[in-house]
């Protein structure tokens, strides 16, 4: 024992006296292994020391143990150098030991499975483990855009807000890329994704957020109840703090009373422990985002399973023992590699047996940061001084042997190997420089309300805590023990407890729940140091926003703490400000002259931690991006070379190429030929078709489409058109009355579902004393439309001999039910989509293959040709058919030429606000024909309608091409339009411009019926 | 967020699609007597076009397209989205309405 | 007297201009020589015209009336922080790529606006023209896209049509081997890009300010003074009575609540639109893309944040806040044209309540209640909108009458049925 | 004349590869099976006729159909709920017209349609086969809330499905029948078993008996 001294301590503390104690540099600390773990404790921690794994940094090869993190191996391995920071590019160590990282981020893994930003900290260590440091260049150790350093008086907070303007053109040019690539921070590997995701939903009466003693305490009490009960814990092992701390539950050590919970809650079958699961947040509902890093901790997933799996968690309640975050001190220097939290000294040394220095300094302006001085002694560390800005030895320090330095730490000196002294001020601004190789530093706790602000409840500050803790939670949530702002192990223990009986009794639950272990009721005190004056003093780390940009944002009126993070960045970085919001407002509130709680929070949004964009995809990606639906000749097609199409998410037959054919031209040319000359036949099933079934069925489709069906007679087919309730038109097709009370509906393929939708809610909403039903059948009919001249031959093929198919047996627009050779019942329908003579035939989906075969058989002699929906276009247009192009939404039954069906003796949907006077206008666009002058052209959609001789512009353009194609029956292209006074213009020569793809042609409006205008050919 | 269908019970949000303000009552383009509403136009528009928008608690439309095809009314508090009541459209099912046309 | 200058007044020293040369003569006084940005005043008793709302419109309409149309004794009435509203929380997109009259020359003069705002305001607010595509992926999205480029190059604005190869070639990192919808092109505006949004608030706020302009925080408007003939003279404020000689409304989110104070029901429902924005990366993608067979849209921040955003929640809701169900499906948007971001983190999640109108486009006009005046409606367009929306309303607080390029943006259009609905949804907001 | 046949295709005949899939050792944690031959008509009650109905169901099969989401096991057929007043008759068979024989039985009391080709069921069991449909279905299947008889009308993959419990399998563990609809079975034979592949899969195929 060297003789005590008495010197002056800051504030009104008496003087005290305090000792230093050199026998304690003299010792040792407890035999460190030779070779790389230079810092590696040789006992202690829940560390496996007989499982090595090799790992490298930037090359470097180095030796871990399993239970490892990355930064706690790099500790280990005496690693202080590990990052760079944002804007400065200044060097950077490990500060922490959890998710609230800012500074020890790395480029882990390599190829496509390079993951930037990755915390060190939270990173499991694996075998071959490779990371690399990043925003540096050419290496972390000389990293030239350091120079940023030097600019850094320049480089204020919202510098680029004043300048780069001039001259104006070089901003995209130079300034722009340039700052492009100084941001941002890891390189993403730019490749695509070899990992599988996946997402899940789980469901519980209570969902415990962290397995700290409030979190352990929750679960054993809600489960013991009975509830059902999922425990879910961001880390690898449940335990939270208790992994990191020294201390005696119900008279056990730490670790043995947690060894104790772990095997009770094993034994609960209604408890559902969910380890290296993060709650990253809370959605209405009682919904939680959850993210469980499946297979983070190996190199590679196994085969068919995930990297990471998105939990959907539905909780009744939830208990929130999310613990709380300690604050680091603002001070000149605190951003040194070698500066750590002090709570993560003692992760290190407790959990990972690493020493994250020898001679270790402890700045502290609070009881709690004492312990680590408590643990690096333990651990036969030597602690250099304790700086507490408070100037007293906390009662349970007392018997501590510690050298106590009232006053601030003012400078940090050292470099990109990090601490080698620091320079201690007090209160009478006297200076002393102690020599140190890592500097604790501990500025209280911020309990971690992130969960309970999602919906906005604003968190509320406290000043004996000197922390906000949690506001008004979301329905359904409670928050406990330190995340509470309690932070005491018995008080933990105690809220947990409670807080798991009260949500098991509220879902029900009757068992006992036992009572709550007992912990030591340690106080906690704090006297808030907000800023050490002096050099650049870091609030935000990693975005290197300073003291003094929060007083400059200030100066220049950014005083609220929204303008403050935006102007500043501070808040914005990875970490979401885990670590600097409240010390960032806390300065604005000092430079305001407002307290803390006036000056407020911002606000809180999730995620919690930063979640891969995969993971929240899962496995809604390339093929599986959108379920796809086949037609009932699908595969049938596809074993005859069709070639298909996305329609919504149906896959369709777009053509059949066959053999020697050029292109889909000269196909889809055969194809329509075929149909127009002979027979052919195509899929329709993706058509959307309704049973409308009931005494009221009449009455009801009446209210629905423009037309009548009241009066349609049984065995009849009619088309008909439906408005939207604002006039415009919405969908249309043709309806079939199979029986009195039985319509068969059907919509255009993208209506299908809308439609129903719809259909239901005039049903059940606006007309529900109409006895009326309804159901879905598309997919329960294979539907085929077979065309041309031959198919009633190929019909009497098909069918059996004695249905009549005559013009007189069978009229154009009939329905009946027939029967197949072969034995088969189907539905068919004498409509055409095509304008020539045509049916449409339905049998049950499950023989579309064979009606497609059937259809082959009956046709052969007539050389029938499948065709797909290429060729129905081309058909359609020919005949001056709407269909999507037209029916778009901003178009009118009078537009489209179907004025006429308007009834003029009923309500309809939409009915009154068809008449409004824009809707009604002489000068509407409505449906013409198309022809080019010169037949040798091509049209194309999207050329705009321009009359001769006037200049392109916004009063001369008069419409535009909605539908083209080849028609193979005129030999030329051909196209609808929407075209101003169309119907007025027929025969007029007008421009068809098409400036973006450099075409400029005159082009005749006509008829849009190019085709049989008297429609003799679908009669006959 | 959940909803309580009343023919299924709870579930979650993707299963319903959104219509919105249930207030607004369809007119008809005809009076009772037949004739047509002079002045339709008027009370269409209002009906089609024209919201409260109320910021706080609002009878809205849901379909459970994704589960019963019931259209449903809910009561919830748009600033918080808490859902106070769930009830059936008065056609779903196949009782007979309470009162004709009535669309509660 | 808490800080350096007198609030209120205005000191001389905000007359500094902004540039290299007096950041670098600031550094040399440790930065100490600045000063607010905009001043803090009092509210005065009157103003000729008070603008309701301290977004981008509002402060934009403030500015462009006191530099264009010499009307300076302006009062900007914010709830809150300027900005505080949708300025705040969009993804900062900035286009002209419209299709239906009305719609394509207002937004075309806003890029004209946009391309000069620098120099304008004398404020970095990182207008940044790295082009947008939007890709399609069938024949119909292909048509449709170019009936839409025609008309942006029938009215004077740059549009190209790519096929797939070219596409290729901007955009070699989309998912081209098994897509579920393959890329087939895409339109593309070159002048498109983005704007750093908080910029533009702080850019108008400056610039109106040095012009006289009041802007005044924590000042919400409970109510509306009226004359016996029902004449808007003033606003009730948390502040006191402010008279005015005429009140305009640029409140988009709180539209409806702000217009029930008068009385007015609106064709306006209140949507929540959901922005995303990733930890920040190296440079990664160029411009803006938006997915044509997907709910995603995406854009790379100058700080390296990957910012993107998909559809509306889908409910009315003045929630500031989205849900779970759209963060996902925007993802595997996402996932599905670019599979290269699956190891990318998303940061933060956010919601803005968006002013949808019955036709998706916005209402500029005056309202039946004289003396009243309507800035609305803008649905997810309004950032882009900013500069013309700010320009073409005070031209209507001015003169009373629309401005030329905002037209057919009246209130009475849906009663005429003069619709102006660029996706042909018809009165179903939470489509659009 | 040639001969015309009609052989009914199961919508599955791509997708569907008898044996194992995905994780190759071990037992098979879940069993995937494709049930063809069966009759399914989609029975809705009539205004204010569901009282008779219920009544013409019970003489018909012995049990009332489920009046909340459930499956009732009758006599010859399975009554699955589907919505309010309305529910599904699934049977053995695979006739051309399986609603003819309950028009007799509902006689104007209901609506009737055929969807024996509109749906597609699968049948899915094994130690893990609630692990593997907590991945595509966000329905809660724990025994107290989805007990054997239990059914939902619900969602997978955005795709309208009819999940019921029947009961369990003699090695005790859950059995679940899901009809999906025949345009997206294709699809969803495919997600399911993705989902269920870390655990092993054992695809069969059988007639419904």
């Amino acid at each position: 024992m060297s003789g005590t001294r008495t010197g002056r301590i800051s504030g009104d503390a008496a003087p005290l006296a305090f000792n230093d104690n050199p026998a304690a540099d003299a010792r040792q600390p407890r035999s460190v292994p030779a070779g790389t773990q230079s810092h590696r404790l040789s006992s202690g921690g829940q560390i496996d020391r007989k499982q090595p794994l090799g790992f490298t940094f930037d090359g470097k090869k180095m030796v871990g143990f399993a239970g490892d993190t990355l930064a706690s191996a790099l500790v280990a391995n005496g690693v202080k150098l590990v990052g760079r920071s944002f804007k400065y590019h200044r060097p950077r160590g490990i500060l922490t030991a959890g998710a609230e990282e800012p500074n020890a981020l790395v480029e882990l893994r390599s190829g496509a499975r390079r993951e930037p930003n990755t915390r060190a900290t939270t990173a499991e260590l694996y075998d071959g483990l490779a990371a690399q440091s990043q925003n540096r260049w050419p290496s972390l150790r000389h990293d030239v855009m350091a120079v940023n350093s030097l600019f850094s008086p320049i480089f204020v907070a919202g510098f680029y807000y004043k300048t780069f303007m001039w001259p104006a053109k070089l901003w995209e040019k130079l300034y722009e890329p340039a700052i492009r690539r100084a941001a941002g921070l890891g390189k993403a590997s730019g490749e695509a994704d070899p990992d599988h995701y996946e997402k899940a939903w789980a469901h519980c009466d209570v969902l415990v957020v962290g397995s700290g003693p409030a979190g352990l305490a929750a679960a054993l009490a809600a489960g013991r109840a009975g509830a059902r009960v999922i425990l879910a814990e961001e880390d690898n092992r449940l335990g939270g703090r208790l992994l990191s701390e020294n201390g005696e539950i119900d008279g056990k050590p730490l670790a043995e009373w947690l060894a104790g919970a772990q095997r009770e809650i094993a034994a609960l079958a209604n408890i559902r422990v969910m380890t290296r699961t993060a709650v990253f947040g809370v959605y209405d509902g009682g919904t939680y985002g959850a993210l469980e890093r499946v297979n983070d901790h190996i190199a590679v997933p196994p085969a068919h399973q995930p990297r990471q799996r998105l939990w959907r968690i539905v909780a009744r309640r939830a208990v929130v023992a999310a613990g709380a975050i300690e604050r680091p001190l603002v001070f000149p220097g605190n951003d040194r590699p070698g500066v750590m939290m002090a709570s993560a000294v003692r992760s290190y040394i407790n959990r990972f047996a690493a020493m994250p220095g020898r001679r270790v300094a402890l700045f502290t302006n609070n009881d709690d940061g004492w312990r680590t001085a408590e643990a690096v002694q333990r651990a036969g560390g030597t602690v250099a001084a304790v700086i507490d800005s408070r100037g007293v030895v906390p009662e349970g320090c007392r018997g501590l042997n510690l050298r106590l330095l009232g006053g601030v730490v003012s400078e940090v000196n050292g470099g990109v190997d990090g601490v080698r002294s620091i320079v201690v001020r007090d209160a009478g601004g006297r200076t002393q420089q102690i020599e140190a190789d890592c500097l604790a530093m501990s500025g209280g706790w911020n309990p971690n309300v992130a969960l309970s602000s999602f919906h906005r409840g604003r968190p509320v500050w406290r000043d004996d805590i000197a922390a906000f803790a949690p506001g008004q939670c979301p329905p359904g949530m409670v928050m406990v023990g330190a995340a509470g702002g309690d932070f005491s192990l018995a008080a933990c223990l105690r809220e947990g407890h409670a807080a798991g009986v009260d949500a098991a009794k509220d879902s029900g639950a009757k068992g006992k729940a036992g009572a709550a272990a007992q912990g030591e009721d340690e106080g906690f005190a704090i006297k808030p140091l907000w800023h050490v004056e002096g050099g650049k003093a870091f609030v935000d780390f990693q975005h290197d926003v300073t003291a003094s940009d929060v007083k400059l944002a200030q100066r220049e009126g950014f005083e609220s703490v929204e303008h403050l993070k935006r102007y500043t960045t501070l808040g914005m970085a990875t970490d979401q400000g885990k670590l600097s919001n409240v010390n960032g407002l806390a300065l604005m509130a000092e430079a305001t002259g407002r307290n803390i709680a006036d000056t407020g929070t911002t606000i809180y949004r999730p995620p919690y931690a930063p979640v891969a964009i995969g993971a929240l995809a899962g496995h809604h990606r390339d093929e599986n991006f959108h379920a796809w639906r086949l037609t009932p000749s699908h595969h049938w097609a596809a074993a005859r070379g069709a070639m298909f199409v996305d329609t919504g998410l149906w896959k369709r037959a777009q053509w059949y190429p066959i053999a020697g054919e050029k292109d889909w031209l000269e196909s889809v040319t055969r194809e329509v030929l075929a149909v127009r000359n002979g027979v052919g036949f195509c899929d329709v099933s993706t058509l959307g078709k309704v049973d409308v079934r009931g005494p009221d069925a009449g009455t009801f489709l009446d209210r629905l489409y423009i037309n009548t069906f009241s009066s349609l007679a049984v065995g009849k087919a009619r088309y008909g058109l439906m408005l939207r309730e604002d006039g415009l038109v919405y969908d249309d097709g043709t309806t079939s009355r199979l029986a009195e009370d039985h319509y068969f509906l059907t919509t255009t393929t993208a209506k299908a579902g809308p439609a129903m939708q719809h259909l239901e809610y005039c049903r059940q909403v606006l007309w529900p004393e109409l006895d009326v039903q309804l159901t879905s059948v598309t997919d329960q009919w294979a539907q085929f439309s077979i065309a041309g001249p031959n198919t009633r031959d190929l019909l009497k093929n098909l069918c059996d001999p004695a249905e009549d198919l005559s013009n007189e047996g069978f009229p154009f627009m009939g329905v009946r039910e027939v029967s197949l050779r072969g034995g088969m019942r189907a539905r068919l329908y004498r409509i055409s989509f095509s304008g020539e003579m045509a049916f449409e035939i339905g049998v049950p989906a499950r023989y579309g293959e064979a009606m497609a075969e059937n259809l082959m058989r009956a046709g052969a002699e007539f050389g029938v040709t499948p065709y797909g929906t290429e060729a129905l276009g081309v058909m359609r247009i020919e005949k001056g058919h709407v269909a999507g192009p037209e029916l778009s939404g901003t178009t009118t039954a009078d537009d489209l030429g179907l004025g006429k069906m308007m009834s003029k003796k009923k309500d309809y949907i939409g009915r009154a606000m068809a008449g409004r006077e824009a809707l009604v206008a002489p000068d509407r666009q409505v449906v013409v024909g198309i022809k080019p002058v010169n037949k040798a052209n091509r049209l194309r959609s999207g050329a705009h309608v321009i009359p001769r001789g006037a200049a392109p512009g916004p009063d001369t353009d008069q419409g535009y091409l909605t539908s083209v194609c080849y028609s193979p029956m005129l030999g030329h292209w051909i196209a609808l339009a929407l075209v101003e006074r169309g119907r007025e213009r027929h025969g007029e020569i007008v421009r068809a411009y098409d400036p973006l793809r450099g075409e400029d042609m005159e082009v005749e409006i006509t008829s849009p019926v190019f085709y049989d205008p008297e429609g003799g050919r679908q009669r006959g | 967020m959940r909803i309580a269908c009343p023919f299924c019970g709870e579930r979650e949000l993707g299963e319903f699609t959104y219509l919105g303000d249930a207030a607004p009552k369809r007119p008809s383009a005809f009076a009772a007597d037949g004739a047509e509403q002079p002045d339709a136009q008027d009370l269409f528009f209002d009906y089609v076009y024209l919201r409260d928008n109320i910021a706080g608690d609002m009878d809205e439309r849901w379909y459970h397209g994704g589960g019963c095809r019931s259209w449903l009314t809910v009561t919830r508090n748009t600033t918080t989205h808490e859902i106070k009541a769930v009830g059936a459209a008065p056609g779903a099912g196949a009782q007979k309405p309470a009162k004709a046309g009535a669309t509660s | 007297m808490k800080n350096g200058n007198a609030l209120g007044q205005r000191p001389e020293q905000t007359e500094m201009r902004y540039s290299i040369f007096s950041l670098a003569k600031a550094a040399l006084s440790g930065h100490k020589g600045w000063t607010r940005a905009w001043r803090d005043p009092q509210p005065k008793k009157h103003y000729d015209v008070v603008i309701i709302g301290g977004g981008g419109h509002g402060l934009a309409t403030a500015y462009y009336l006191a530099k264009e149309y010499g009307i300076r004794n302006v009062a900007v009435l914010e709830k809150g922080w300027i900005g505080s509203g949708n300025a705040g929380r969009n993804t900062t997109i900035i286009r002209s790529n419209y299709m239906l009259p009305g719609n394509t020359g207002f937004y075309e003069l806003s890029m004209k606006l946009w391309e000069r705002q620098e120099q304008d305001l004398n404020y970095n607010t990182m207008v940044s023209q790295r082009g947008i595509i939007n890709l399609y992926h069938s024949d119909a999205q292909r048509d449709a896209f170019a009936r839409r480029g025609n008309v942006m190059r029938i009215n004077g604005i740059d549009a190209e049509l790519l096929d797939s190869e070219q596409i290729r070639k901007v955009l070699p990192f989309l998912n081209y081997n098994n897509a579920r919808f393959p890329v087939m092109g895409g339109l593309w505006q070159p002048r498109a890009g983005t704007a750093r949004h908080d910029a533009v608030v702080w850019g108008y706020a400056r610039a109106a300010d040095s012009f006289g302009v009041d802007i005044i925080q924590n000042c919400e408007v409970t109510g509306f003074a009226r004359d016996q003939n029902g004449k808007i003279t003033g606003v009730e404020t948390a502040r006191g009575t402010i008279s005015a000689g005429k009140v305009g409304m640029a409140v988009a989110g709180s539209t409806s609540r702000v217009a029930a104070m008068a009385g007015m029901r609106l064709p306006i429902e209140s949507h929540v639109l959901q922005a995303f924005v990733s930890e920040a990366i190296k440079p990664l993608i160029p411009g803006v893309i938006t997915f044509g067979a997907g709910h995603f849209y995406v854009s790379q921040s100058d700080k390296g944040g990957l910012v993107f955003g998909g559809d509306l929640d889908g409910y009315n809701s003045y929630a500031q806040r989205g849900n779970m169900p759209v963060m996902e499906d925007v993802c595997e948007g996402g996932m599905a044209l670019m599979p290269m971001i699956g190891r990318v983190r998303l940061l933060r999640q956010w919601g803005g309540i968006m002013d949808m109108s019955m036709d998706g486009t916005p209402i500029i006009d005056r309202t039946p209640i004289d003396g009243l005046y309507l800035n609305a409606g803008w649905c997810y367009g309004g950032f882009k909108a900013t500069p013309a929306s700010g320009l073409v309303f005070a031209h209507l607080l001015a003169r009373d009458e629309p401005h030329e390029e905002a037209k057919r943006f009246r209130l009475d259009r849906f009663r005429r049925g003069a619709m102006i609905d660029e996706k042909g949804q018809g009165a179903q907001p939470n489509l659009h | 004349m040639a001969e015309y046949s009609w052989e009914a295709q199961s919508p599955l005949r791509k997708a569907f590869a008898p044996g194992r899939l995905g994780l190759a050792s071990g037992d098979a944690g879940v069993a995937m099976t494709e049930i063809s031959d069966f009759n399914l008509v989609q029975v809705m009650a009539r205004r204010g006729l569901v009282a008779n109905v219920a009544k013409a169901a019970k003489k018909a099969w012995g049990v009332l159909p489920p009046e909340r989401p459930g499956a009732a096991v009758g006599k010859g057929a399975t009554l699955i709920w589907t919505g309010p007043d309305q529910f599904f008759v699934l049977s053995v068979g695979n006739g051309p017209d399986p609603v003819s024989p309950l028009a007799a039985i509902f006689d104007g009391m209901a609506s009737l349609s055929d969807q024996s080709g509109g749906r597609c069921l699968i049948r899915l069991s094994g130690a893990r086969v609630r692990d593997a449909l907590a991945k595509v279905s966000s329905i809660d299947l724990h025994d107290a809330v989805f007990p054997v008889g239990a059914a939902a009308a619900t969602s997978i993959d955005h795709t309208g499905v009819n999940l019921w419990r029947r009961s369990d399998a003699a090695n005790g563990s859950p059995v679940y029948s899901l009809l999906v609809f025949t345009s997206f079975a294709d699809s969803l034979w495919h997600t399911l078993a993705d989902a269920a592949a870390e655990y092993g899969v054992e695809a069969t195929r059988t007639p419904l008996s």
